[in-house]
């Protein structure tokens, strides 16, 4: 991560689940409200003082009982009962914002690799055209479908709708969607992120962009002006630079290269990011810019974020907020 | 001895890429690596491959041939020492003669550091053994590029400097003399295949 | 060789129906979906589970459920001898053939059509019963990972030598060449998955070992839960969503 | 460089093993000594074996046999850090024989005298193979350093040699001794006490460390992502001193000589740093 000639090297012990500790001693795991059920895989659910119940997600029946299939919280909804878990891969819903990687070409359409259960299809015809014609995808547009998207690129783009047999369609007919260059992206699990009325989001006054993927893919990038512009005018066919992403050393790409500062920003965002990841916090705009505002009021360094101490400071603080939100 | 075929279709099993791909592939003859049992041989043998492509695959354009595959098959007839540097040159030469597009030819060598400190360009057999420290270079000699380094044994700061000076003069002489060949295979009337 | 002492104990001290010490951790490595390293004494296991994803070979896609694909490797320095074990070789096919099977039970495969679940299986220590603890890790793994799940499965080995019934044998008396009895159950469904033994063993001595192993499946189901409902409750916590309630 | 977590002894049946994470990189050593006959061409020195093997846990593409060619390279470079003789003294007597035994028929020990003989004091860097030696020609300890890659989050190369290094470190090799009984035959009887057992030295152990080309700068320890996006790169070894003791190139493209010698320039910066962190930790009472 640092530049060459950087010699200070730490080495320390290495505590296996040290994180989690950490969460359970600042957070007070123990102390934390029981008024929520957990239950693990074979655990009965109570359906006690209820005249009948509708078998939800993660649940089944078992001689009349109700039986957990998955670790998590249990969730009531009138007579719906319903196990939320806490870690598994994403399922796609209609109108989620997501981001993910062509993973390669299949007849009409690209296949894009969400992380998600099923893969996902992205159709010729649910992409603009350059110029924004209306018009019949023909043979030639098939042929030509690489000089969209080729093997290996980014892109963002919106869950058209999730067939009955799981299997997920794409589209990116906005100019908000299409392809991603010069960026981090950084994968959280995706029941980490909350699906919320935006997941666009620019930060004019810091530089950057932030693309929130409801698939747990999230794309931090320098803001460009003319970012809109170029999505279309890459969208026009002929994009040149492909393969290099996610990384610093996209900063060499074409037009106007950020500057450092703008970089560091970046880099800063990306790893507040990680850290929420790493101590298994939610992450939406609130929480990624306290994690962020944290680490520059404490002049933390970049490369330090990932340190113990600031995960510490970080969790304290969220520690803090919420016993302030139960006071009030 | 080198045999280059294609370019030939990829496989479809590999996916798709839009350059081309090299398939090395080394042996020795029984007679030229008679000391080593199976498992030695095997290791020599892969080692020697991965050696070998790695000094190519920076030259050859392979981002002109989508979807194909170069199969490059080596054998060493008799190990004289300087295995690697002369399979790199015989590679080099047999990819040139197939009309492969290439940036430049990559002729390879070693040097040798005796213990007393001498450096030797090729190294005998004998002289390799007693060697305390070596290195074998391929290089580009148009672009100064290298695309193949492995070294081994302790070397001070100036003293590796000179040997890769040394291995790199030694590489310009062989790309003149490997030309002045290709030139001549040129100038002769083929045989049609 | 005397496996079990005048006074009833076995050679490193446990008696004849004492389990090994167990522990559990979750969620170890962070590209994984779910993995966890399951350890018995000496033994210990890891196991990550990549999945459900899209299948990636297209011709072996189910429509009707979920196709799972099981790994088991051993680590270089796993055994007390070093053996090198090529990736692939008999003992190991076998063995993913059994976890697989085991694990394709107990997954409730309807619910994830036409996808793929990956699980690896790395045994890092072995001391005995590395069939059993690499079915435990793996089906820690897969709740880690939010796979559903029919029951927790665990798997437990029992054996009998100088005529007592043993639970959960070590290396030496994995190696006393006395019968030796894996059985995998869902303690809820109180069904097994997978009942395997060698040697001959007389039948109504088998109906004692075979309890035995059940009731070891038992505890170790009991031990995962709890190791399973601890990490649910911490990422709960770190989640916000006790507070939020 | 990003910090590394060390911890060591985490494998029971092995003689030593360390287990490292560097980022998300995670790797095992594991350290075996075995009691073995030496190799032919030097019956005075002990054998040595690095393996490296990626775990399918690592990532889904390591199914199978894929990523072995991988592992053969970096075990080869690892290797070849630890003993000067092993592979490439190997090579090069294998490569002497036939011209030997065409001049001079049945004398075999033309390249016996012809293989790297480390002089009395040991090699000049590396491990001393021949303390290794237990009865010259006839038994030896074989030491076999098995990595396992669990987690692959960019340099692993470098993980590779830093667990290594502490592996070695906690590697305690049962005492010896030889006696030769009545008919001649020699016994060995082993001391397991672990008080008797001794260590190795390491302290010429050199560290490989990897040198990337991203664009036009050199870069260390790149994460996973960035590995991608660098067009070549180096593996030095690096003793403590900052002496290169042996380097091999991987990467898709060429390098400019002037380039080279930066790298190595770079890696010999970093090492002597590294290595003394590293012992430095090792030897710290909080361990």
């Amino acid at each position: 991560m640092a530049a060459a000639g950087a010699v200070a090297v730490k080495v320390r012990a290495l505590v296996p689940g040290a994180d989690v500790a950490l969460i359970e001693r600042v957070l007070n795991v123990h102390d934390a409200p029981s008024n929520t059920t957990f239950v693990c895989v074979g655990d009965e659910i109570s359906t006690e003082g209820q005249e009948g119940f509708l078998r939800g997600h993660g649940t089944q029946v078992v001689d009349g009982k109700l039986v957990a299939t998955v670790c998590g919280v249990v969730e009531r909804v009138n007579k719906l009962i319903y196990v939320k878990t806490l870690n598994s891969r994403y399922n796609a819903e209609q109108g989620d914002v997501v981001v993910g990687r062509v993973a390669d070409l299949a007849g009409k359409a690209w296949r894009v690799d969400l992380k998600s259960r099923q893969e996902a299809k992205l159709l010729l015809s649910a992409v603009h055209l350059p110029g924004g014609i209306q018009r019949r995808r023909n043979a030639e547009d098939e042929l030509n479908m690489r000089s969209f998207f080729r093997e290996g690129e980014l892109i963002s783009a919106e869950v058209q709708s999730v067939h009955a047999d799981g299997s997920v369609a794409l589209h990116t007919r906005s100019a908000k969607y299409g392809k991603l260059v010069c960026g981090q992206l950084l994968e959280v699990p995706p029941n980490l992120i909350k699906r919320q009325k935006q997941h666009f989001h620019t930060l004019e006054a810091l530089g950057v962009e932030l693309i929130i993927g409801c698939n747990g893919l999230v794309w931090v990038a320098p803001l460009r002006p003319d970012r809109l512009a170029a999505a279309n005018a890459a969208a026009g066919g002929g994009a040149g630079s492909a393969g290099a992403d996610e990384d610093e050393a996209a900063a060499a790409a074409p037009p106007p290269p950020p500057s450092r500062m703008q970089l560091e920003v970046v880099c800063r965002m990306a790893n507040a990011i990680r850290v929420l990841t790493r101590l298994y916090m939610p992450v939406y705009p609130a929480s990624i810019m306290a994690t962020y505002e944290a680490a520059v009021e404490g002049e933390v360094a970049l490369a330090d974020m990932m340190e113990p101490g600031f995960l510490e400071a970080v969790v304290g603080q969220e520690a803090q907020r919420r016993s302030s939100a139960m006071q009030e | 001895m080198v045999g280059v075929f294609g370019p030939r279709q990829s496989e479809v099993k590999l996916g798709f890429t839009d350059t081309g791909r090299l398939n090395c592939e080394v042996r020795f003859t029984s007679f030229a690596a008679a000391r080593l049992n199976k498992t030695e041989l095997g290791a020599l043998e892969s080692s020697a491959a991965a050696a070998l492509q790695q000094a190519l695959e920076a030259a050859v354009q392979l981002d002109k041939f989508p979807k194909s595959v170069f199969d490059v098959s080596a054998v060493v007839l008799e190990g004289g020492g300087g295995d690697t540097g002369a399979l790199v040159c015989g590679a080099s030469l047999a990819l040139a003669d197939a009309g492969v597009e290439g940036l430049d030819l990559v002729p390879g060598c070693g040097v040798s550091k005796t213990a007393a400190g001498e450096l030797l360009l090729d190294p005998s057999p004998e002289e390799a053994a007693a060697e305390e420290a070596g290195l074998v270079l391929a290089v580009m000699p148009q672009l100064n590029e290298v695309t193949l380094l492995s070294v081994r044994g302790r070397w001070a700061d100036s003293e590796l400097q000179a040997g890769l000076e040394l291995a790199l003069g030694g590489c310009g002489q062989l790309r003149a003399s490997m030309r002045e060949c290709l030139l001549a295979a040129l100038a002769e009337p083929r045989m049609p295949a | 060789m005397e496996f079990v002492s005048p006074e009833g104990l076995r050679l490193d001290g446990r008696r004849p129906r004492e389990l090994r010490r167990i522990n559990c951790q979750l969620d170890v490595l962070s590209n994984a979906d779910g993995s966890a390293i399951f350890e018995m004494g000496n033994t210990k296991v890891l196991a990550a589970v990549f999945g459900p994803h899209a299948v990636t070979r297209r011709s072996e896609l189910r429509e009707e459920g979920a196709l799972v694909v099981c790994e088991y490797s051993m680590a270089a320095f796993s055994t007390g001898e070093r053996r090198r074990r090529g990736k692939g070789d008999r003992r190991s096919t076998e063995l993913s053939m059994v976890i697989r099977n085991t694990l394709e039970q107990a997954v409730i495969t309807e619910l994830l059509p036409r996808s793929q679940i990956d699980v690896y299986v790395q045994v890092l220590q072995a001391d005995g019963g590395t069939r059993c603890a690499a079915i435990n890790a793996a089906v820690l793994a897969l709740a880690a990972a939010g796979v559903p799940l029919r029951d927790l499965v665990a798997g437990c080995a029992a054996g009998y030598l100088d005529g007592t019934a043993l639970l959960d044998l070590n290396y030496t008396e994995d190696s006393g060449g006395g019968p030796d009895l894996c059985v995998a159950l869902a303690p809820r469904l109180d069904s097994l998955y997978l009942v395997q033994m060698d040697n001959r063993l007389p039948v109504d001595t088998f109906q004692a070992v075979m309890e035995l192993a059940r009731e070891g499946c038992r505890t170790i189901s009991g031990v995962m839960r709890a190791a399973l409902l601890e990490h649910t409750q911490r990422l709960a916590v770190a989640r916000g969503i006790t507070a939020a309630v | 460089m990003r910090p590394i977590e060390l911890e060591l002894g985490v494998i029971a049946q092995a003689a030593g093993s360390a287990r490292l994470h560097i980022g998300a990189t995670d790797v095992i050593v594991g350290v075996k000594v075995e009691v073995a006959s030496p190799s032919p061409f030097a019956p005075t020195q002990g054998r040595l074996g690095v393996t490296v093997e990626f775990s399918p846990c690592a990532s889904p593409v390591y199914q199978g046999r894929f990523g072995e060619t991988y592992g053969e390279q970096i075990a080869a470079a690892i290797e070849a850090s630890l003993a000067p003789s092993t592979r490439a003294g190997g090579a090069a007597a294998a490569a002497a024989a036939p011209a030997n035994g065409g001049a001079a028929g049945a004398s075999t020990s033309a390249t016996a005298t012809a293989a790297p003989t480390p002089s009395a004091s040991g090699p000049s860097w590396g491990l001393d193979l021949g303390k290794l030696c237990i009865s010259a020609g006839k038994t030896a300890w074989a030491l076999y350093v098995d990595a396992l890659v669990l987690n692959d989050d960019g340099n692993v190369v470098g993980a590779v040699s830093a667990a290594t290094l502490a592996a070695l470190v906690d590697t305690r090799i049962p005492k010896v001794e030889v006696t030769t009984d009545a008919a001649g035959e020699e016994e060995i009887e082993l001391d397991d006490s672990p008080g008797a057992a001794w260590r190795l030295d390491v302290s010429r152990v050199p560290l490989v460390v990897t040198v990337a080309q991203v664009g036009s700068q050199c870069v260390v320890d790149l994460a996973a992502p960035e590995e991608r996006c660098s067009s070549s790169a180096l593996h030095v070894a690096v003793n403590r001193a900052g002496q290169v003791c042996g380097a091999t190139s991987s990467g898709r493209a060429g390098v400019e000589a002037s380039m080279l010698l930066a790298m190595t320039e770079t890696a010999q910066r970093l090492a002597p740093g590294l290595w003394e962190q590293i012992m430095r930790f090792l030897q710290s009472p909080a361990r």
